[in-house]
C-alpha cells in the first residue's frame, strides 16, 4: 500500500485542519470539541471491545470515571504530581478492567452486559455514597492539568490524546490481533477451533480499551476542574453506544464521525434540551432497525453512488460456475 | 449579608429602595439611549437527566415570569430595552455546564447566569466565570463552598447548608429535644446537611443519628425502622421529590410519624402533590420555610406568587422564587450600572442593595462561605390540617415572627 | 513408542449431558495416514466425539490421547495448535470476514508471517476455485462454497496432522463435492494428513475412507472396512431398526 | 399539645437496658425479614416478566422499567379520571391491558425484525434498540410528565402483619402480586398456550418445524412480559409514587434477580427474588440502611464468582 494515496492525504488534511481550527473559532467551540475529542475516545476505543470484539461491556464510563477519581484523589489526599497521579490512574483502570474481564471470561454475550452493567452501578454508588473521601454527589476539584481554565490547551491535549487512541486501535485492528479479535466476535467457537487463544485476546482487549477509557478520564478530570459520580451515571455509557451507533459501529472512522457530529447536534439542539435526547434515541432506533451501519454506511453508500457503481454483486455460485466452465 | 425583616425599618427600606429602582429605570431613557437592543439573561438549570429536571422546570418557570414582569411592568431595562431569557441545559453534568456557561456568555452574549442547582455544576462553572468575568447566581445549590470559591461572579441567594443546619439545631435545642434522626438522600444536599447537623448537634450537647439513602429508593422501610428503634425525638426528612413524600407515608405506616415529629428540609408539604402522594397520613408534618404568607413580602413577590399559581397550579417553590427574585435583581442591577457590560453589573451587584420577591439584598464581601451570600430568615411552620393551605399553616419558630414554640 | 498406532486413542469416553448418555464407553484407535469414516444414525453421538476430541467439551469419564499425549482437558485452541483442525456440521466461516481473511488466522495463529500466509492462502484458493471470491465476505458465500472455505481453511495449518472432519459433503453441490474430496486425497497422500470423516453419504465414505467406526446411541458398536461393516448384522439393525 | 419530649432520660442499670436492646433487637429483626419478603415478591414480578421475555425470545428488555412506568402512569389517568379510587383492580387489569398492547408493538415493530432474517447481531441488536427505548421513554414521560409526581388513591386502609406495622396498599400489592404470579405459573404449566410457550423456549427451531408460527408467539411472550411490568407499575403506583423514574429501582432489583437467578429459570426467580429482598434487609439491619443498593450487587457477585450463570442457569449448548 502507498503511504500518499487519497486516503492518507485526506486524513492529514483532516488533522491540519483540526490543528488549526482553534485559530479561527471561539473559546466556546473549542471547549465543545475538547469534549467530543474525549466522547471519541471513549466511543473507538468501546468500538474496539463491544464491536469488533463483541464483548458487549455496558461498564466502559466506568473506566473513566475509575481513572478520574483515582489521579485526582491522589493528588488531593496524599498530595502526588501530575506525572505520578496521572499514570496510576491509567494504569489501576488496566489491572481493575484486566480483573474484570477474567471473571468475565467465563461468561459472555447478555451476561457479560448485565455484569458489566452490574459493576458499573456498584462503582457508582461507592463513589456517591462515601462522600467523607470522594465528596459525593458535588464531586472534587481535579488540579487543572495546564492552571487554566482556557480550552485552548486542553483542546491540543484531547486532540493528541485521541489521535494517540484512534491510531492505536488502527494499529491493533490491522495487525494479526485484530484478525483474531473479529474472528472472536464473529465466532469465538470457531476461532478457539482455529487456535485462537481467546483468553488471552479478551483480556487484552479489555485491558487495552478500559485503559484509553481510564486515559481519557483522568486528563478529562484535570481539565473540567470537577469530576462527579455523572461520570459514572448509565446515561454516559448510552451516550458511547448512541455516538458509536450513529456513527458506525465496527468501522476505524465511526466513532470519530459519531462523536464529533453528534456533540455538534447536541449544541446545535440545546434549545431543545428535554427532547434532545428523545431525538437521538429516536434516531438510533431507527438507524439499528431500518439502516444497520450509521453514518459510515451513509457514506460508503453515497460515494458509490458517485461513482455509478450500481453493478449488482454476481452471485458467487455463478461467479464459481463461469470459473470451472 | 443581611435581609431587615423587623416590620417598620423594612417597609421604610423597600419604599427607599423601591425610588432608587424607579429612577435607576427611568435615568437612562432621559440619557436617551435609544437602542431597544433587547438584554439577554441566562438560565442555566438541570433539564435532563441525570439532573434533575423537575428543579429546573419549574425554575424555568419562576424565570419567565420574571422576564414578563421586567419587559411589561419595568418597561425593559436600561430605558426600555426588553430582556430576553436564554435558556440552557446543564443536565447535572459539570462538562455540560461549562459548555453551557460558554455557550451563553460567548456566543448568546448574555450579561448574567442564574438557575444553578446542582452544587458539582456550580463549583466547576464558577471557574469559568472567574475567566469569563460574567456573573453566575446559584439559585438552588447549597454547597458552602460554592461561595468560600470567594471569586467576584459568584452570587447566592441562598440559605447555605451550616445555617440552616444550625437553625434546626436551635430549634431542636429550644423545643428540648436531645435526640435528632437525619435521613437524608445521597446528593450533596443530603450528605451536606448530615454533616453540618452532626456537626452543630454535637456542639449543642445532643445526640445526632443519620442515614442516607440512594435516591431513586422506592422503599425506606428499613431506614425508618432503624430510625424507629433508635427513639428520636425529631426526624428531619431530607428528601427531595418522591424520596420526600415517600419517607411520610412508609414513616406513618410503621408508626414512626406522627408520634415522632418529622421536619421537612423545606416547603414541599404545601404542595398538592404532597398531599395526593401522602393523603391523611401527612397531617402534622413540620417544615422549614424562608417566609410566611400575611408575612411581609416586597410587592414583587406579590406579584408573582399568584401569577404561578395560576399557571401552574402550585405554589411557587423557593427555587421557583428565587430565580424569579435573581433575574429581577440583575435588571435592577443593569439600570444601575447604566450598561451591559457584565463586568460593571458584578460591580454594581455588591455596591448597591436590591430588591428581591422576600425584601432587600444586598451582597457583601466578607471572608468564608458567607461571601456574596445573601440567606433568607429561616421559619418552622406545621400543616395542622389535611391540605392546609400554606396562609393557614401554623408558625412554630422561630418566635422573633411570632412563633409560638408549639407543635400539635 | 509405535508411532503409527498412536496418532489418536480415545479410550472409554464417556460423556453426560444431564441425565443422558451421549457418548457412551467410546474407544477408539486413529493411525496415522488413515483416512478413518464415523457413520452412525441420527443422535449416535458422532458430532459429540468430535467436540471431545477437539476440546470443546469435557469428558465426564475416560481419556482421549494424541501422539501418546492426554489431550482431554485442553482447551481447543491449544489442541488445534497441535496439529488438530476440524470443520463444523453446518459451516462456521467467520462471516463478517473475507475469504481471504477467513483463511489467514490459522495461519497467524501458528506463527506464519503475514507473506507466507497471504501466498499459502492463495495457493490454497486457488485450488479450491475459490479465488476470485477472497475479497467477498464469507456470508456472501453459498452454503457449498462455505463448507469448502471451511474445509481449506484447515489446511493453512502449517503442520497439520487431523483433521476432523463433521458431514464435509452433507448439501453441497457435486462439484464442489469433487473438489473437498480431491483436496482430501491430495492432503493425505501429499502431506501425510490423517482425516477423521464423519459422513452420512456411505458411498462416499466407501470411496474414500479405508477404515469406519459405526457409532449407535452413543456407542461403538463395529469397526472394520466398509464391506465388513456392511455386514454386521448390528449395523444393518441400527440402520434400519432405528 | 406537646412542646417537650416526653422521652425518659437514659437511666436505669445497664444489665437491664441491654435485655431491652436485645428484644428490641429481635423485634426489629422479624420486621426487617417481613420487609424483605414482601419486597422480595414484588422484585419477582418485575423479573419474571424479563426473563419469561428472555425464555422466549432469548432477549432481555433493558426498557422494562418504563413499562413499568406506563403501567404506574396508566393506573393513575385511568383512577383520576375515569373509574374512581374504589375500581383501582379494574384500573389495574386495563393498565395491564394497555402495556400489553404497547408491548406487543413494540415487538411487532422492533424485535420482530430479529427473526425474519434482517438482523446479523441479534444480542447486540436487542441490548441497543431496548436501552434506546428505555431512554427515549424516560425523557418523553419527563417532557409530558413535567416535573410532578402523581399518586393514585390509596387501595386500602394500614393494617399490621405479625410484628410489622404495614400499609394496606403494600399488601394488596404484596397478595396482588402473588396472584399474579400464581397466575402467570398457571397459565405457562396448564394452558395450551403455555406449554406451546414452554416449547418456544426449550426449542425455537424444533417447534417451528412442527409447525407452531413462533412469530405469533414472539409478540405473545413480550405483550404478557410487558404486561406484568404494567400491571407491576398499577399494583405498586400508590406505594412507590406516579413518576417518570419511578420505574428505576424495580428494573434494577429485576435485573439482579434473574442474573443471580439464571436466565430462563421460573422456580430460580422466586428464590432469588426472596432472597434478595431478604439480603437487603438483612444488610440494612446488620451493617447499614444506607448501602441498601449495595447488598443486591454483593450478592450477586458473590453468586457469579461460584455459579457464572446464576443459581439454576446453564450455559447454552454452543455446538
Amino acid at each position: 500500500m502507498k503511504i500518499f494515496n487519497l486516503k492518507n492525504i485526506g486524513l492529514l488534511v483532516l488533522l491540519i485542519v483540526a490543528v488549526f481550527l482553534p485559530v479561527v473559532i471561539s473559546d466556546y467551540w473549542r471547549f465543545v470539541l475538547t469534549i467530543a475529542f474525549f466522547y471519541t475516545i471513549m466511543a473507538a476505543s468501546w468500538n474496539l471491545l463491544g464491536g469488533y470484539t463483541g464483548q458487549f461491556s455496558l461498564g466502559h464510563h466506568t473506566f473513566a470515571m475509575i481513572g478520574a477519581y483515582t489521579s485526582t484523589l491522589l493528588m488531593q489526599k496524599a498530595g502526588a504530581p501530575f506525572w505520578v497521579s496521572i499514570p496510576a490512574g491509567i494504569l489501576l483502570t488496566m489491572i481493575i478492567s484486566s480483573l474484570l474481564g477474567v471473571m468475565c471470561l467465563r461468561i459472555h454475550g447478555i451476561y457479560l452486559a448485565l455484569i458489566t452493567w452490574a459493576f458499573a452501578e456498584v462503582v457508582r454508588n461507592y463513589f456517591r455514597l462515601h462522600y467523607a473521601f470522594t465528596g459525593g454527589d458535588r464531586g472534587i476539584d481535579s488540579p487543572l492539568i495546564f492552571g487554566t481554565m482556557k480550552p485552548t490547551p486542553y483542546y491540543y491535549l484531547f486532540l493528541g490524546i485521541a489521535v494517540l487512541a484512534i491510531v492505536l486501535i488502527a494499529v491493533i485492528m490491522r495487525s494479526k490481533i485484530g484478525y483474531y479479535l473479529r474472528s472472536i466476535r464473529d465466532d469465538p467457537i470457531a476461532a478457539r477451533s482455529m487456535g485462537v487463544d481467546i483468553v488471552r485476546y479478551k483480556i487484552f482487549v479489555f485491558m487495552v480499551a478500559s485503559g484509553l477509557a481510564g486515559m481519557a478520564g483522568v486528563f478529562y478530570g484535570h481539565s473540567i476542574g470537577l469530576i462527579s459520580p455523572v461520570m459514572g451515571d448509565f446515561n454516559e455509557m448510552a451516550m458511547i453506544i448512541i455516538f458509536v451507533v450513529i456513527g458506525g459501529m465496527r468501522t476505524q472512522a465511526g466513532p470519530i464521525v459519531g462523536a464529533i457530529s453528534v456533540r455538534y447536534l447536541m449544541e446545535l439542539l440545546r434549545a431543545q434540551s428535554e427532547f434532545r435526547i428523545v431525538i437521538l434515541t429516536a434516531i438510533v432506533i431507527l438507524i439499528m432497525r431500518f439502516f444497520n451501519g450509521g453514518l459510515m454506511e451513509l457514506f460508503r453508500r453515497l460515494k458509490k453512488w458517485i461513482r455509478r457503481d450500481r453493478e449488482g454483486p454476481v452471485s458467487a455460485y455463478q461467479e464459481l460456475e463461469q470459473k470451472q466452465g | 449579608m443581611k435581609i431587615f425583616r423587623c416590620k417598620k425599618i423594612s417597609f421604610i427600606f423597600i419604599i427607599l429602595i423601591g425610588l432608587i429602582f424607579m429612577i435607576g429605570g427611568i435615568a437612562p431613557s432621559i440619557a436617551g439611549a435609544a437602542e431597544k437592543k433587547p438584554v439577554k439573561i441566562g438560565q442555566m438549570s438541570p433539564f435532563s437527566t441525570p439532573g434533575d429536571p423537575a428543579a429546573g422546570k419549574r425554575m424555568r418557570w419562576g424565570a419567565e415570569l420574571a422576564i414578563k414582569y421586567i419587559n411589561e411592568e419595568m418597561g425593559g431595562v436600561l430605558g426600555g430595552r426588553p430582556v430576553e431569557l436564554i435558556v440552557e441545559d446543564d443536565s447535572g453534568t459539570p462538562a455540560d455546564g461549562i459548555a453551557g456557561y460558554r455557550k451563553l456568555v460567548q456566543k448568546d452574549g448574555v450579561v448574567a447566569v442564574v438557575g444553578q442547582y446542582h452544587s458539582s455544576v456550580c463549583i466547576a462553572v464558577t471557574k469559568v466565570a472567574n475567566d469569563l468575568g460574567v456573573p453566575l447566581f446559584s439559585s438552588g445549590a447549597s454547597s458552602p463552598k460554592i461561595t468560600e470559591s470567594q471569586s467576584p461572579y459568584i452570587f447566592s441567594i441562598m440559605s447555605l447548608t451550616p445555617s440552616r443546619a444550625q437553625f434546626w439545631v436551635d430549634f431542636a435545642k429550644q423545643m428540648g429535644w436531645k435526640r435528632v434522626a437525619v435521613v437524608a438522600e445521597d446528593t450533596d444536599y443530603g450528605t451536606g446537611f448530615k454533616t453540618w447537623v452532626e456537626k452543630h448537634g454535637k456542639e449543642a450537647g445532643m445526640e445526632v443519628k443519620s442515614i442516607i439513602f440512594p435516591r431513586t429508593i422506592s422503599d425506606l422501610t428499613p431506614m425508618l425502622l432503624e430510625i424507629k428503634a433508635w427513639k428520636p425525638e425529631l426526624m428531619i426528612n431530607l428528601g427531595v421529590g418522591a424520596s420526600a413524600y415517600l419517607m411520610v407515608k412508609q414513616a406513618y405506616d410503621i408508626g414512626l410519624f406522627p408520634k415522632v415529629p418529622m421536619l421537612a428540609s423545606f416547603a414541599w408539604p404545601i404542595r398538592p402533590e404532597y398531599w395526593d402522594a401522602v393523603g391523611d397520613k401527612g397531617k402534622g408534618i413540620l417544615y422549614t420555610s424562608y417566609y410566611k404568607p400575611g408575612m411581609l413580602t416586597t410587592f414583587l413577590g406579590e406579584w408573582m406568587s399568584p401569577r404561578y399559581k395560576k399557571l401552574h397550579n402550585e405554589d411557587p417553590t423557593f427555587y421557583a422564587l428565587n430565580v424569579f427574585g435573581e433575574i429581577i435583581v440583575i435588571a435592577q442591577a443593569i439600570n444601575m450600572a447604566q450598561t451591559d457590560d457584565p463586568k460593571a453589573i458584578a460591580e454594581a451587584l455588591v455596591k448597591w442593595p436590591y430588591l428581591d420577591w422576600s425584601g432587600v439584598v444586598d451582597f457583601k464581601e466578607p471572608q468564608g462561605m458567607k461571601w456574596h451570600n445573601v440567606s433568607p430568615p429561616h421559619l418552622v411552620l406545621q400543616q395542622t390540617k389535611v391540605r392546609q393551605e400554606f396562609k393557614d399553616s401554623k408558625l412554630v419558630w422561630p418566635p422573633k415572627f411570632g412563633g409560638d414554640g408549639k407543635i400539635e | 513408542m509405535d508411532d503409527r498406532s498412536n496418532l489418536l486413542e480415545v479410550k472409554n469416553v464417556v460423556k453426560m449431558f444431564g441425565g443422558l448418555r451421549a457418548n457412551d464407553n467410546i474407544s477408539l484407535q486413529v493411525e496415522k495416514g488413515e483416512i478413518r469414516g464415523l457413520i452412525g444414525p441420527n443422535g449416535s453421538g458422532k458430532t459429540t466425539l468430535i467436540n471431545l476430541i477437539t476440546g470443546i467439551y469435557e469428558v465426564t469419564e475416560g481419556s482421549i490421547h494424541y501422539y501418546g499425549r492426554r489431550i482431554d482437558g485442553l482447551q481447543s485452541n491449544v489442541i488445534a495448535s497441535m496439529g488438530i483442525m476440524r470443520t463444523f456440521q453446518v459451516a462456521r466461516v467467520w462471516r463478517d470476514m473475507t475469504v481471504l481473511e477467513n483463511m489467514l488466522i490459522p495461519a497467524f495463529t501458528q506463527g506464519l508471517s503475514r507473506r507466507e500466509a497471504k501466498s499459502r492462502a492463495e495457493e490454497l484458493l486457488d485450488f479450491a476455485l475459490l479465488i476470485r471470491l477472497k475479497d467477498k465476505q464469507a456470508k456472501s458465500l453459498s452454503g457449498g462454497q462455505n463448507m469448502l472455505l471451511q474445509i481449506v481453511r484447515g489446511f493453512m495449518h502449517k503442520d497439520l496432522k487431523l483433521y476432523v472432519m463433521d458431514e464435509p459433503f452433507a448439501g453441497v453441490h457435486q462439484s464442489i463435492k469433487g473438489i473437498i474430496i480431491e483436496s482430501i486425497k491430495m492432503m493425505n497422500q501429499g502431506k501425510d494428513v490423517t482425516f477423521l470423516i464423519v459422513s452420512h453419504e456411505m458411498s462416499t465414505v466407501k470411496a474414500l475412507c479405508n477404515k469406519v467406526t459405526v457409532l449407535c446411541k452413543g456407542e461403538r458398536i463395529a469397526e472394520g472396512t466398509m464391506e465388513e461393516v456392511a455386514n454386521d448384522p448390528q449395523v444393518i439393525d441400527a440402520y434400519l431398526g432405528g | 399539645m406537646r412542646s417537650l419530649s416526653s422521652y425518659p432520660a437514659n437511666s436505669g442499670t445497664s444489665k437491664c437496658k441491654q435485655k431491652e436492646d436485645e428484644a428490641i433487637d429481635l423485634h426489629l429483626f422479624s420486621q426487617f425479614l417481613i420487609t424483605g419478603i414482601i419486597m422480595g415478591v414484588l422484585y419477582c414480578l418485575m423479573s419474571m416478566g424479563i426473563n419469561f421475555i428472555y425464555g422466549i425470545m432469548k432477549v432481555i428488555n433493558w426498557s422494562m422499567g418504563e413499562f413499568f412506568m406506563i403501567g404506574a402512569f396508566t393506573q393513575y389517568i385511568l383512577l383520576t379520571f375515569l373509574l374512581g379510587a374504589d375500581y383501582w383492580y379494574v384500573g389495574v387489569i386495563l393498565s395491564a391491558l394497555v402495556v400489553f398492547i404497547l408491548g406487543a408493538l413494540v415487538q411487532r415493530i422492533l424485535i420482530k425484525p430479529m427473526f425474519v432474517g434482517i438482523i446479523e447481531a441479534k444480542m447486540e441488536y436487542a441490548t441497543i434498540v431496548t436501552i434506546s427505548m428505555a431512554i427515549f421513554l424516560r425523557n418523553i414521560a419527563v417532557a409530558i410528565g413535567g416535573p410532578k409526581i402523581y399518586t393514585p388513591p390509596d387501595y386500602a386502609g394500614p393494617t399490621q402483619i405479625l410484628t410489622l406495622p404495614l400499609s394496606g396498599n403494600r399488601l394488596v400489592a404484596f397478595i396482588g402480586a402473588l396472584i399474579l404470579l400464581g397466575l402467570f405459573y398457571y397459565f405457562i404449566k396448564k394452558s395450551w398456550t403455555g406449554r406451546a410457550f414452554q416449547g418456544v423456549a426449550q426449542n425455537r427451531s424444533g417447534v417451528q418445524t412442527a409447525g407452531v408460527n413462533v412469530l405469533k408467539y414472539d409478540m405473545l411472550a413480550f405483550g404478557i412480559g410487558t404486561a406484568l411490568a404494567g400491571a407491576g407499575g398499577a399494583l405498586l403506583a400508590p406505594i412507590f409514587l406516579v413518576h417518570p423514574l419511578c420505574g428505576l429501582v424495580p428494573t434494577v432489583r429485576g435485573f439482579e434477580i434473574i442474573v443471580i437467578a439464571g436466565l430462563g429459570s421460573i422456580p430460580g426467580i422466586l428464590v432469588a427474588g426472596l432472597s434478595l429482598g431478604i439480603a437487603e434487609s438483612l444488610g440494612s439491619a446488620f451493617i447499614s440502611p444506607s448501602f441498601v443498593d449495595i447488598y443486591g450487587f454483593i450478592l450477586l457477585v458473590i453468586i457469579l464468582s461460584i455459579k457464572p450463570y446464576g443459581l439454576f442457569g446453564k450455559p447454552e449448548r454452543e455446538v
